[in-house]
This record gives C-alpha cells, structure tokens and sequence, in this order.
C-alpha cells in the first residue's frame, strides 16, 4: 500500500504526455484527418521548447515554444494534406522522419543540460496521506491535462462548433454541401492537434526527464495515435487510456524492483505488447469501430469549386 | 614484437606520424575519436571527450584532433567511419565503446600504419590496443560513502546492460556499502540502454518508491541525479562530476580521466614507442576517483573512504578478496583469496546483498 | 486557411511525363533548401553540398559503400511497394528486418562450429533462408492482427519494430551470447567461409547487391506482369473490386505482409552475413523506416526504389561525412531525407493537377 | 402565376467552366413567388451546376442573379440559407453517425438552432404538419432511404423556406411515397414558397409542375408549360432528337439457368439486411426484373448470387442447374456468370487503373491470362473493342477508369460483361444516373443478348426501366422477395405496394413499415 502511492504517481506523471497528445490527436482525427506525424511534432516541440525554456529558465515559456512548434510542424502538415490532399500516411510519415531529423539537428548542442526542478505539489492537499503523494505531488501541467480533456469533452459533445467539427469527420462532403469551410475547419483541428503534442512533447523535456536528448520521445506519439483507436475517439477514455499505459510504462521497472525474474527485455516490451494487445481487442468488433470511428479518417478531401 | 615491426618500416611518403623530430615542416599527429554518443550527454562520451581536450591543451600544435559522435554500435556503419577516419589521414583512432570491437578489427587489418586503440573490449591485433578503466573501483569508493550515509539501508543502481563490467560495478558498490554496513542490501533494474534519460528517470523513480535512499547508476545520462534531488534522496555522479544536476543529491562523484591514458598514448605514438598493450588502469594511475564531495558528507566519510583510497593503491586491502559469497549463497573467492584481473572480468554473479538475479 | 496565389486545377488524364520529373523536381528543391540551410549555417553551400553529394561517390571504395547500403534499403523497399500497392501500410520493415537477422544469424551459429565443416555457400543459402523466414515470421504477426482482430497495421507493425529490438538484445545477451566472449551482449564472430562473397577487393561490396539486382527484376515482373500480382493490387486498393472478381482481400493482405517480410527478412540476413558478420545489440540503423522514403522515391517502382536506395544511401553517407569533415550535426542527413520526401509528395500533387495563379476575383 | 410581384429569383447570363466543359453557359432563368419551376435535361446539362450556384455552393464564372427584385451576390451556402434559400442536394448531404436533430441542426443557421430539446420539438411538430412522419432522436444510419430524405426535406422546410431547391428528390422513393411529397409540395407552393425541382422523371414533371426550363450542354434550349406538353415532346427538347425507340424482342424462353430456392442469409454486418426464404427462377431468354427501394436487401442478393459472399447453402443457388451457393465469383464466372453490380468506380472497375487492366477483373482465363501470367495485347484489345462497339467516350483502352463519366464508365462495364457471352447476365441498376440516349443504348443490347438465349435478372429502383425491358416482375422487400408478375399484366399501383411490403405473405402484413406508415 505504502508503495502504492508512488506507483500511482508515477504512472501519472508518464501518461501525462500521452494523455496531452492522444486529446490533440482526437480532435484531429474526429475532423478526419489522420496525423501519422505525431512522433515528430512532439520532438520537435520537446526540443524548442526546451531549447527556449532553457535559456530563459521559464519553463511557461518553454510550453508557449513547444506548442508553438507543434502548430508550426501541423501547418506544414496541413499544406501538404489539407490544400494538396496528399495521402495522409504518407505525409505523415514524412512528418515523423523529417521531425526526427530535425530535432535532432536542432538540439545537437543543448544535449546534457538539464532544466532545474520545478515546483511539484498542490499546496494544502500534497501532505495528505496516500492520495497526497499519489495524486497531488504533480506538476501543474498535468492537472491542465486534465481539465483539457473535460473541456474537450464539452466541446465536442455540448456546443455546436463540437457537433460541426464531428460531422466534418463523418462526411466532409455533407458539410461541404451545407456549406461548412470543411478545410479552414480541418485547419483549426489540426492547429490544435499540433499544439498539443507540442505540449506533450515539451512535458517530457521540460518536467519529466527534464532535459533534452535525441529521440527523446522515443515512440510516444505513435502510443498517443493508437490511444485514440483504444478510446474509440472518446476523450474519457482517452484519460483512463493515457494513465493505464502509464502505469504499464511504469510496471516493467516495477517488477525489475520487486524482483520477478523475467529477463528485463521481455519487460522492456510491455508497453508495445500491451499497444498492440489493446489494439487488437478493441478493433475485434468491425461494427463497433464503424459506428464509432469518424467516417472519412484518412481519406483526403478536396472541395470540387470553391 | 610489433612496436619494433613498426619502427622498422621506412618513413612514410606523407612522414606524418613517424616523423615528429622533423622540426616546424612536420605535419600534425592527426588523432581521432568515435563516440557512441552525444558529446553533451554528461557521462560516458562527455568523459571521453574531455580526455580528447586533455590531449589538445597537452600536445597543442603537434596534434590534431577531430571526432565523430553518435556512431551506432551496428557495425555495418561504425566499420565505415573508421575506415573514413583512417583514410583520411588520421593516424591514431580511439573507439570508445564496447560494440566497435569487430568494425575495429577488421578496418585495423586494412591500415597497418594506423594506430587504433579500443576501449572496454578484450581482443588485440598488432596495430589495436584495448584499455580500459576500474570503474570498479569507483563504485566501491562510492558504496563505502552510500553504507556510511544511508538511513534505511537500502539502495538502488539503475544499470544499463547486463555485461561483466556492470555487475562488477554493482558487486563493488555492494562490496562497499556492506563493509560499512553489513546489513546493507541493493536493488538492481536494467533499463537495456546505455543513455536514456526518459528510461533512467523511470527506473530511479521506481527504485525510490520502492523504499530506497541511496542511488548509484551505470547508465550515461544525469537523470538519476536529478531524480534524487526531486525525491529527497542522495545519488552519486557516474564518469563525471554530476553536481550541477542536482547538489543536494549529488553525495559524490566517480570520475574519469581518460586524459591520462591518452596523453600517454599520444606521447608513445609521438616518440615511435606505441605497443598493441592491453590497459587497465584506475586509482593508482589516477584515471578514476570519487571527487566533488556534497558539504553534507562528513569529514569521517571523507577520510574513510581516504584509508580506502589507499590501502587499494597500495594493495594492502584490495576490494575483492574472499571470502565473498554470491547472493545465492555460493562462496565464490574463498577466504584471503585476492581476485585476479581474469577472475574480475568475468563476473557473472551478485555478491550477498544484491537482490535479485542476474537478467538473461 | 493560408491561401496561396497558386491553386490547382485537375488534369482530365495524369501526366505521364510529371510522374517521371516530380522526383527530380523533389530532389532539386530538396538540394536548393538544403544550400539554404547550408548558407544559413555559415557553411559554403556548394563545399558542402560537394560533401553532401561527391564526396561519398569519389572512387571505388566509397561508391562500394554507397551500394552496399542501397542493399538493405533496397530490398526492403522492394516489399514495402508491394505493400504499399496493396494498401497495406506495413511500417515496420525494420522489426523484420531485425527477426530476419536473428534467425539467419542463428542459423549461421549452429553450423558454424569448431570441428564441423559444412560448405559454406550451403550455410549461406540456409542463412538466407532462415532470414527470409524470419522476416516472414514477424510479417505474419501483423498481417494475422490485422486479419483476424482487424487491428491497425501502421500501429502493429511498428510496435512490432520496438519489440524485435528487444527481442534482439536479449538473444545476444543469452541463448546465442558468445560463450568465449567475456559475457558481452555479442554472438560470436562467424567463420570467413559462412560471409557473404565480396564482389570486388577492395570493397565491402558482397554478393547480396547481386541478388538485390536479381529481386529487383523478378518484382518488377511480379507487379506489372503476374496475376497475382495484379489481384494483389486490386485486393489492396479497391476491396470491393477485388470481391467482385473473386479475388480475396484477405491473401492480398497476407501476401503483402509475407513479401515485404520475406524481402525485409532476407535483407536482415544479408547484414548479418556480410558487412557485420556476427549478431550484436544493433543491426540496423533504421533502414526499414528510410526504407520506406526510398519506396515512395521510387515511385512504388521496383526499379524505381534502386534509384530512391542510392539517393538515401548518400544522404545518409553524406551526412556522415558533413559530421567529420564540416563538423556539422550528422541528423542533417535525416532532415535531407525528410525534406526529400515531403518535396516529393508535394510535387506528385502536379501529376494529377496542374498549377494555375488564382483568379484575382473575389 | 404571374403576377406584379418581382420575381423570386431571376438569373441572367449565368457561365461557369469546369476544364473542359462548360457547364454552365449564359444561362437566364426566373422563377415567380409560389411557382413550381422544372429544370431539366440529360445527364451532365448543367441542372447541378445551376442549382449550387444558387445555393452559394459553387460560384459562377459570370452572371447576374436577383432575389425578390434586389441583385444578390450568394458567396456560400450561408448567406443563401440567410436570404431564404434552402435545397435538397441530389446527393444525401447526411451525417450517418449523428441524430436526426442533430443532422437539421447543422443544416439551419446557428440563430435559428435553439438548444437541442427545443429543435426536436419543432422537427416533429413541422415534420406532422407536412406528413412527414421522424423520430428527431434516431440515428440516420438507421433510416430507411425513405426516411432519410424526409430528413433533407424537413431539414430544408425548417427554415421556413421562400425558395426550395430538390435535385432529383425522388429516385428514391416508392410511387406512394412520392405522391406524398407532392402534396406537400404543392401545399407549400400554395402558401407562397417557390419551388425548383429537377427530375429526369418526365411524367411526374408533367404532373407537379408550373414551368420548366429545358437545358442542354449547358445552355438553355428551351422554356415550356410541361402540362401542355406529351413526355416525347419533352424528350425531344432535352436531347434535340427523336427518342430512342427499345424494341420488344421476343426470344424462345428456355430452361432455367438462374435458380433460387429459399435462400436465406443473415445480416452480414450492422447496416445490412437479413434476407429470408428468397426464391427466384430465370430461364435461358428471359428477363427477370427486381423492383424495390434501395436498402431492401437488393445489395445483399445480389452479392449472394455474383459469389462476393458464400455464406449461402450450396444448393440455395443454382447456376444451369448445378449449385454454386458455395462458389466464390471467378468460379461462378467459370460457369458461365457475368454480373454488373450497381457501383461502378471501386467494384465494377479500379479506379486507378487503365481500361485494359480493368478488363482483367473479369476476363481471367487465356488469352488474358496464361500460367499466370498477364497478357496485356489482349486485354487491351478487348477493351478497344469494347470502347467501339458500345461507343464509349475514353481516350483509349490506356485511359484510367476514373477518368470515364459515370455513365461512359457504365458503358465500358456492361460492354465487358456481355463480350464474356455469359449464360446468365445480373444487371444492377443498368442505367442508374445515365442520361436517355445511353440508357436506350444499353437496354438495346441487354434486349440483344436475351435473343441470343441468355438469362438475366435486372435490379433496378426504376419502375418505368423493369416495365420496359423485363418479362416478369418481383419485388423485394426487407429481405423478402415477391411472387412474380409478367410485366404485361402487372400495374404500378401493384407494385408499388408490394415495394412496401404488401403481398400476400410479405413482410408488411407481419409488422407495419415505416414506408408504408409515409403514405396513411
Ligand atoms: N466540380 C466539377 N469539376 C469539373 N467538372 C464538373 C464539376 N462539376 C460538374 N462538372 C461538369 O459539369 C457538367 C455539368 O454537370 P452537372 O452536375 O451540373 O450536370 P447535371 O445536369 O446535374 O447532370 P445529372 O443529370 O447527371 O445530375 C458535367 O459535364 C460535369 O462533368
Ligand atoms: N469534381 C470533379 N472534379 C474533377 N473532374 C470531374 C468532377 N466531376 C466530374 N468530373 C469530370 O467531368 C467529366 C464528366 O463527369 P460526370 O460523371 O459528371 O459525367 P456526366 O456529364 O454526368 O456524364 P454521364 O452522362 O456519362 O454520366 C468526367 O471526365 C469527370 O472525370
Ligand atoms: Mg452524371
Ligand atoms: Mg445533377
């Protein structure tokens, strides 16, 4: 029990970027538009925003240039998909290698700095006992995750720009027809699909490791990706999603700690077995997915006139 | 036998390396470094590469140093940046990790007038040397510290890949720690890479939590110090002085100086006295020591792990001398027995006090 | 929405001469924003571009060193269009790659021991058997996901990738470890008789560029000659099509996976029993994922992805060498080739359209 | 109906371009307050074009356009529903996933939208006002076709339109259901709305409306009273020719070839239709038509009988007399099937390849294909000769498949199949969307290879299409097929009321539909 808490911590803490992204992710996904290039923006905003966090020892301005980055990454993203529908897979993995590349290019010299630490805890509620160090021991970003992913869920299922932004990714046509600007939209959702990795992927150099090195985000995007798939498009499960692969993050250490002897290679694919384990359960049902999954994901739209 | 063989050979058209008498005309000694890492990492390839300033600031003018970082261990792509190097003039190449062996080998055989040396490995051919350091000797030093300043007794090493040089460095941190406090016991996690910070973090926080305050590690990265100096607890720099990462956590650190062995290399090669030598140096050459203490260390420590210092110097009391048991219970030196470097590099077990088995 | 001056009008019939220029338009724009970011680096762009472009072509040796590594880019590009072609996004050629290592280096290892001689073309014939079954093997963990659970290939396939690595780094810490090698994470270094033929001296240059060539033919007749092929390609891009012919989408997809795990496979094989000789840690540095950069570059083209291999293969060569000799970063090879492929998406947009300036009126 | 009032909407000298077509050229059109105005002409005149650029959809190349008297400019779709404007796109313009609410709320400017509760209240309240019974709570993937153009209409009567636009609002409708749309029409047309409907149906012009303007390739080649006018005399107008006459050609009826004995199949998947004790015989020269609105099970028989599923019992389906239940489509196609499913781009033909690849699809045997091996001379000949006999406009035998028009693409695909000789053609939807001419083209040679003593069963919505060129009707409904009718006896009224389900033993007398509900 006493190790719980810090478990649970933990787990927290590392299904925090997975939880920032898989949100943007989802909002991009529910226009339809399927951005395999997540590992990348999140790299590349990990290393600007560390980069500038860095130098002005603020970690808020550190975010500001990660979610920057991100919206800079996705506008590249947009031109090549949304104006010259290129095949989304491809673009975005373009976007993912050129991201790898890049970052690294542009983090060469911040490698091995380190940002100092930052205040962790919720004053009042941190001292308690159990739910304290489980709970509110966290940085304040990750509670802004949390209370993104309420807001996105009254957004999309509560306001008339969310229903909008739902039917532009079940026929684009249809919306094009009633006269919705189906690509500005896209636009939007794909900003904010950008700057949330951008958020995710600055987590991860400003708070969790802190500091930046290459790769650093070391296959959590695509995580992120098969995240939305895992909560069926769904922001609460995304949440509940986010901190389980966590914790599964987490586990292969734990078992390391407590001694089960199982080669720690085998442990090391946790995560990934645990993906695609989830993946394939959940896509079982074709109907199921249909019914939940945004209709047009993926498939490139183009306006015949406008 | 094979320094003569190269002495022997006539001067080269180019008269680059053999020739430094030759006065002002005489080319620089071109001398270069592969890295497996990034030269910012703060640990392993950062250690290596102040030894590369070392030799710069030593040799000024008569060298030339270039380096290459971040070369995979694959050796399809390590086997053709030696060969660039070697081609291009370079006439000592330094390879600095484990997984070069064989691209090493091989590219040595195409270019006998080039000098290669490698670190952490074991084979040799007649223009490859292979040196390497008792980091071990560091971790005792550190663990001895650990023993004497842990409250609860109980400490972590996160540690990179199972190889016989990582758990000699945990068996000395064990050895250390339990000669201060026999009741001392460790945990281990393997994170499977060398330099991972995200992973590093991980593994120590999971240490943390599972009730330790003492943490030692075997990986490249500073994210244990700093994961320390967030939790409370006390950790020690690894290969170089890790301080500024986190100086309430940071006890101590084990660092190395490769400079020394590579001023003396590049010296040898300089003077025509360069042999195919197996190297393993530590504190008595003054490769590596425990250095940049935490004020927070008292003074009793310091001069503990002083007397410790010494008596592994001098040899008077070396680190593994029996009777040490494994932690299954099996003796594996026997009483007044004193390891030999053979015993020492094939380690393959945890000393008492270690918990948990070896991966693999 | 950015509006640009130019917007696009689609052509009745694709361009066919666009569908040849797109890629070297591609590579144009890609070496002039690399000037770009050469100058903006305060480096001479056209030295560096020399380092970039020449210098890893300057004699036999190097141009061996190029081909020698369009070898496994090339030959997982040759599954990956087969792949792609059926619509199926297979991106983790590397992971089979890597099990195709594993088993032919396994393979190797158990004939390769001291006081049993077995002919070593035979044993290489093997090894690249068991590679090409390997590469299968964790082809059809995918291709069986996507089958039976109708799970995500993109996602499958490359969590696969981590969990070969993996799987990697434990066969050489334990069952095929070097038992003479000082407990490092190594198998042991295979006899010279059980490598892969050099073709030149000189040169790493191994048989496998041969066989490479040999592929290359034999798919090219595959994609555009064989029915299978075509049913393959109907199964991929248009299912109901497919259905309607009677050709069943579920073989295109597993004969995608098998292919392109066969040819990933076989690849991994070939780096093992040539230029690396032994199974270490790491076996690839990446060359299932800039595999898939040399597909598109060839344009889904077997003969095409030769061309898009020796383009990558400079890149990444050159970008080594920008590190040694220029002292710049060697990710600038990995941004070359992102660069590359976005240029080329971008220009394939001409062959079905045309640029026209927008009309001024609102 | 004229009157003093300006104009509801008036166009002058309308053109738009599309590369390679002018789609719309100087087209002039008025439409008086309450008027019921026809557009018409064959496929690709321009009918759509026009429509969305009044509705701000697509914006002209040149022009003027007035509404109730005052120049307008229309830059989108919003501004048009701002000015009163609403329209029933040709093409479902639906969200499947979403509620029937939530679909009419997406379709009104947000103004006029409420909170959810309060529009579910007014949907039914307009909904019962015109007859058009919803349930503002469902889900429009679960809607019959029926139900989800109410929909459409109701989302567009919502706005308390003063001009409604319908592009082909009936072709999928049963004649009843169609008669109640009238009503509502022209109820609506009483209190002051003014109507542009679009219909290639030449009597129910006739029938509903006041005025029709006649276009061709894009210009407009006349303006009539279409009561006063005979359906010939309009078709005259529309394609400037005589119409096509489609001869009746006996043929010696011969044994059956194509039979069915109680072929039941469940739903193969959330949206589909379970079918249940199916039975049909076609002889050697005769025509089998069946009737029905889409969504009936008609895809779902029709892929148990091309092979695209076998999950049925092998003797349920019988080719010459063996059974081929269990066979998959290239062993059907073996026995001597052809089959020419209703969706042409994506399964009648790849879209991304030639014409002679296409061939392929279903020509798998020498001289196309030897040991495996592709015989592209052959296949490309084939294809060239099927592009000239059935005067298919593509660029040759080497053009892409997507880059034919629906109905050349048609063409292409029912040529192939007859050049198969097959003992027993399946013909979906043979002219659905294609304009007069090639429909009459391609009943010629359906008719031509009955002579020659194939059997073939045609699935088409189109009544008038099943009347003209078939021996025998069914009808099929929620998965349940109709006795037969020789066409010569059977009326519209009967079959209509079958396609609802009303047969002695049909599924209508078990629980009542939601189509028959449309028209009490
Ligand atoms: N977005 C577009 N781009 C290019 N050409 C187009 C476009 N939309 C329509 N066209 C062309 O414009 C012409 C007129 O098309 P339109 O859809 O208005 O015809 P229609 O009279 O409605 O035909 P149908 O009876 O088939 O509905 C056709 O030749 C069509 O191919
Ligand atoms: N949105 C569009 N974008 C580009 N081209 C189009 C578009 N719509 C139609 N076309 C092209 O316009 C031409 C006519 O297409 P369409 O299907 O409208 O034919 P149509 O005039 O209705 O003829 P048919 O009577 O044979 O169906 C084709 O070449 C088609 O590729
Ligand atoms: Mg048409
Ligand atoms: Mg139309």
């Amino acid at each position: 029990m006493e190790q719980l808490a810090p478990l649970i911590a933990t787990a927290i803490n590392a299904g925090t970027p997975l939880l920032l992204a898989a949100l943007g992710l989802l909002i991009n996904e529910r226009s339809g538009v399927l951005n395999l290039g997540a590992e990348g923006m999140m790299l590349v905003a990990a290393v600007a925003g560390f980069m500038v966090g860095y130098q002005t020892q603020s970690p808020l301005l550190g975010f500001a240039a990660g979610a920057l980055a991100g919206m800079l990454m996705a506008t590249l993203f947009s031109w090549l998909a949304l104006v010259l529908a290129t095949n989304q897979v491809a673009t975005g993995l373009a976007l993912s290698i050129f991201g790898t590349g890049l970052s690294a290019f542009m983090g060469q010299r911040f490698v091995g700095y380190a940002m100092p630490a930052q205040a962790k805890a919720v004053p009042g509620l941190a001292d308690l006992p159990f739910v304290g160090p489980a709970f509110f021991q966290h940085h304040w970003m990750v509670y802004f995750s949390l209370l993104l992913c309420f807001a996105i869920m009254w957004f999309l299922f509560r306001t008339r720009a969310g229903l909008t932004l739902r039917a532009i990714g079940e026929s684009p046509e249809s919306a094009h027809a009633l006269g919705y600007p189906v690509r500005t939209i896209r636009f939007g959702a794909l900003l904010f699909g950008g700057a949330c990795c951008g958020l995710a992927g600055a987590y991860l150099s400003l708070v969790y490791t802190p500091m930046w090195v290459e790769n650093l985000v070391a296959g959590r995007g695509w995580i992120a990706l098969a995240l939305t798939t895992f909560a069926t498009w769904r922001p609460g499960r995304v949440l509940v999603g986010a901190w389980l692969f966590g914790a599964v993050t987490i586990l292969q250490f734990y078992l390391q700690g407590v001694g089960v002897s199982v080669p720690s290679q085998f442990l090391s694919m946790l995560p990934y077995a645990a993906t695609i384990v989830v993946l394939a359960l959940i896509s079982r049902n074709p109907a199921w997915i249909r019914l939940n999954m945004p209709a047009s994901l993926g498939k490139p739209f183009r306006p015949g006139n406008a | 036998g094979c320094g003569k063989k190269e002495a022997d050979k006539p001067a080269e058209p180019a008269g680059a390396a053999s020739a430094p008498a030759a006065g002002q005309a005489a080319e620089p000694l071109k001398v270069a470094f592969v890295y497996i890492g990034p030269v910012g990492d703060a640990g392993w390839t950062f250690a290596h590469d102040n030894g590369r300033k070392a030799v710069e600031e030593k040799f000024g003018n008569k060298v030339k140093t270039t380096f290459v970082e971040n070369v995979p261990e694959s050796a399809a792509d390590a086997e053709r940046v030696f060969r660039d190097l070697a081609s291009q003039g370079n006439k000592l190449i330094f390879g600095t990790t484990f997984g070069y062996m064989e691209s090493m080998l091989k590219v040595a055989k195409e270019f006998p007038d080039v000098k290669f040396e490698h670190a952490t490995g074991f084979k040799t051919a007649d223009n490859l040397a292979q040196y390497d350091v008792r980091t071990y000797e560091g971790a005792y030093l550190a663990g001895v510290v650990a023993g004497k300043m842990s409250k609860t007794g109980k400490m972590g090493v996160v540690a990179s890949v199972p190889i016989p040089e990582v758990i000699r460095n945990i068996d000395s941190f064990t050895l250390g720690a339990r000669s201060v406090n026999p009741n001392a016991t460790v945990k281990v996690v393997w994170v499977n890479k060398w330099f991972d910070p995200g992973k590093e973090r991980e593994a120590a926080t999971t240490l943390i939590g599972q009730g330790v305050d003492m943490l030692m590690q075997n990986t490249d990265s500073a994210a244990v110090v700093q994961t320390a100096q967030e939790k409370g607890v006390h950790a020690f720099g690894w290969d170089s002085d890790m301080t500024k990462f986190g100086d309430k956590a940071h006890l101590a650190a084990s660092v190395i100086s490769w400079g020394v062995y590579y001023n003396k290399v590049v010296e040898d090669v300089l003077n025509n006295q360069w042999k195919n030598s197996t190297t393993w140096w530590g504190l008595k050459e003054g490769m590596i020591d425990l250095k940049s203490y935490n004020a927070d260390v008292p003074a009793e420590v310091k001069a503990l792990v002083d007397e410790r210092k010494k008596g592994i110097i001098d040899g008077t009391a070396p680190i593994w001398k029996g009777p040490i048991k494994d932690n299954t219970g099996k003796e594996q030196l026997a009483k007044d027995q004193v390891a030999d470097d053979k015993f020492l590099h094939g380690v393959k077990f945890y000393v008492e006090g270690v918990e948990g088995k070896i991966p693999g | 929405m950015p509006r640009s001056p130019l917007r696009l009008a689609p052509r009745g019939m694709p361009s066919r001469a666009m569908a040849y220029a797109s890629p070297v338009l591609a590579l144009a724009l890609t070496l002039l924003f690399g000037a770009l970011l050469f100058l903006a680096l305060g480096k001479d762009p056209v030295a560096a571009l020399k380092v970039f472009l020449a210098d890893p072509l300057r004699d036999k040796r190097a141009i061996g060193e190029v081909l020698l590594k369009t070898v496994p880019l090339v030959l997982c590009a040759l599954g990956l269009s087969v792949c792609y072609r059926a619509n199926v996004w297979n991106i983790g050629a590397d992971g089979q790659l890597i099990a195709g290592g594993i088993c032919a280096g396994a393979a190797v290892l158990y004939f390769d021991v001291p006081g049993q001689t077995m002919n070593g073309t035979v044993v290489l014939v093997l090894a690249s058997l068991a590679g090409i079954a390997g590469g299968m093997a964790w082809a059809s963990l995918t291709a069986l996901l996507k089958d039976r659970f109708n799970a995500n290939e993109i996602l499958v396939s490359l969590m696969l990738t981590y969990i070969a690595q993996q799987l990697l780094l434990w066969v050489v810490n334990g069952p095929l470890k070097d038992p003479n090698g000082m407990n490092f994470p190594q198998s042991k270094v295979f006899s010279s008789e059980y490598l892969l033929p050099n073709l030149m001296s000189g040169s790493r240059l191994h048989a496998g560029f041969v066989v490479m060539l040999v592929l290359v033919a034999v798919m090219t007749v595959f994609v555009f000659r064989s029915f299978a092929g075509y049913r393959l390609q109907v199964g991929g891009t248009a299912p109901a099509a497919a259905r309607y012919a009677g050709f069943s989408a579920r073989s295109a997809l597993w004969s995608a996976l098998l292919i392109s795990g066969a040819t990933a496979g076989l690849a991994g094989a070939f780096e093992v029993v040539g230029p690396i000789g032994q199974l270490l840690p790491s076996i690839s540095p990446g060359y299932g994922f800039t595999a898939i950069i040399v597909a598109f570059i060839g344009r889904l083209h077997p003969v095409g992805t030769v061309f898009g291999g020796i383009m990558m293969s400079l890149f990444y060569i050159g970008g080594e060498m920008a590190q040694s000799r220029l002292g710049l970063p060697s990710a600038i090879g990995w941004v070359f080739q992102g660069m590359l492929l976005f240029f080329l998406l971008a220009c394939d947009t001409l062959i079905d359209n045309r640029l026209r300036w927008r009309a001024t009126t609102a | 109906m004229t009157s003093q009032l300006p104009p509801r909407l008036a166009l002058a000298h309308i053109s738009k371009r599309y590369p390679g077509v002018v789609a719309n050229d100087d087209v002039s059109l008025s439409v008086a307050p309450g008027e019921i105005h026809a557009v018409l002409g064959e496929n690709g005149a321009g009918k759509s074009t026009l429509m969305k650029i009044i509705f701000g959809a697509v914006r002209p190349d040149a022009g003027e356009m007035h509404f109730n008297g005052a120049p307008v400019s229309i830059g989108s779709p919003h501004d048009a529903r701002n000015l009163g404007i609403a329209m029933v796109f040709q093409h479902f313009s639906l969200f499947d996933t979403l509620t029937v609410t939530e679909n009419i709320a997406l379709g009104l400017p947000a103004a006029q939208q409420g909170n959810m509760k309060q529009l579910a209240e007014r949907i039914r309240a307009t909904a019962e006002r015109y007859g058009l019974p919803l349930e503002p709570n469902r889900h429009v993937h679960t809607l019959s076709v029926g139900e989800r153009q109410r929909v459409e209409i109701v989302r567009a009567l919502l706005a308390s339109p003063q001009l409604l636009i319908l592009d082909e609002p009936t072709s999928v409708l049963t004649p009843q259901a169609v008669e109640t749309l009238f009503v509502t029409l022209r109820q609506l047309a009483a209190e002051g709305t003014s109507i542009l409907y679009i219909s290639h149906k030449l009597d129910e012009i006739r029938a509903l409306c006041h005025h029709a303007t006649v276009m061709r390739m894009g210009k407009v080649t006349g303006v009539c009273d279409p009561r006063q006018e005979t359906a010939a005399s309009l078709s005259r107008l529309m394609i400037g020719g005589e119409p096509p006459r489609e001869p009746r050609v006996a043929a010696q009826r011969g044994p059956v070839r194509l039979s069915v004995q109680g072929l039941s199949l469940p739903r193969a998947h959330a949206f589909g239709t379970e079918l249940s004790q199916v039975s049909l015989d076609v002889h050697a020269g005769e025509i089998v038509g069946i009737a029905g609105v889409s969504g009936n099970g008609q895809q779902e028989l029709l892929a148990a009988l091309s092979g695209e599923d076998t999950r049925a019992d092998a003797t349920s389906v019988q080719l010459a007399g063996k059974p081929a239940g269990r066979l998959d489509a290239r062993q059907r196609r073996r026995a001597g099937l052809a089959f020419v499913p209703e969706e042409r781009l994506g399964r009648g033909a790849v879209p991304g390849m030639s014409l002679a690849t296409n061939i392929l699809l279903s020509h798998q045997t020498p001289p196309y294909v030897r040991q495996g091996m592709i015989s592209p001379g052959a296949a490309s000949g084939l294809a060239s000769a099927v592009i000239g006999r059935f005067r298919v406009k593509a660029s040759g035998p080497q053009a892409l498949a997507r880059s034919l028009s629906g109905g050349n693409l048609q063409k292409f695909i029912v040529g192939r199949e007859i050049e198969s000789g097959p003992k027993v053609l399946i013909v979906a939807q043979p002219t659905w969307g294609v304009d007069v001419g090639a429909a009459a083209q391609i009943h010629n040679e359906i008719l031509a290879l009955k002579a020659t003593g194939c059997a073939i069963l045609v699935v088409s919505e189109e009544l008038d299409e099943l009347f003209a060129i078939c021996d025998r009707l069914h009808v099929i409904a929620k998965g349940r097929l109709s006795p037969s009718v020789a066409t010569e006896t059977a009326t519209r009224e009967q079959v209509g009321l079958w396609m609802s389900g009303l047969w002695e033993g049909g599924p209508a007398q078990a629980h009542a539909g939601t189509e028959v509900a449309s028209h009490g």
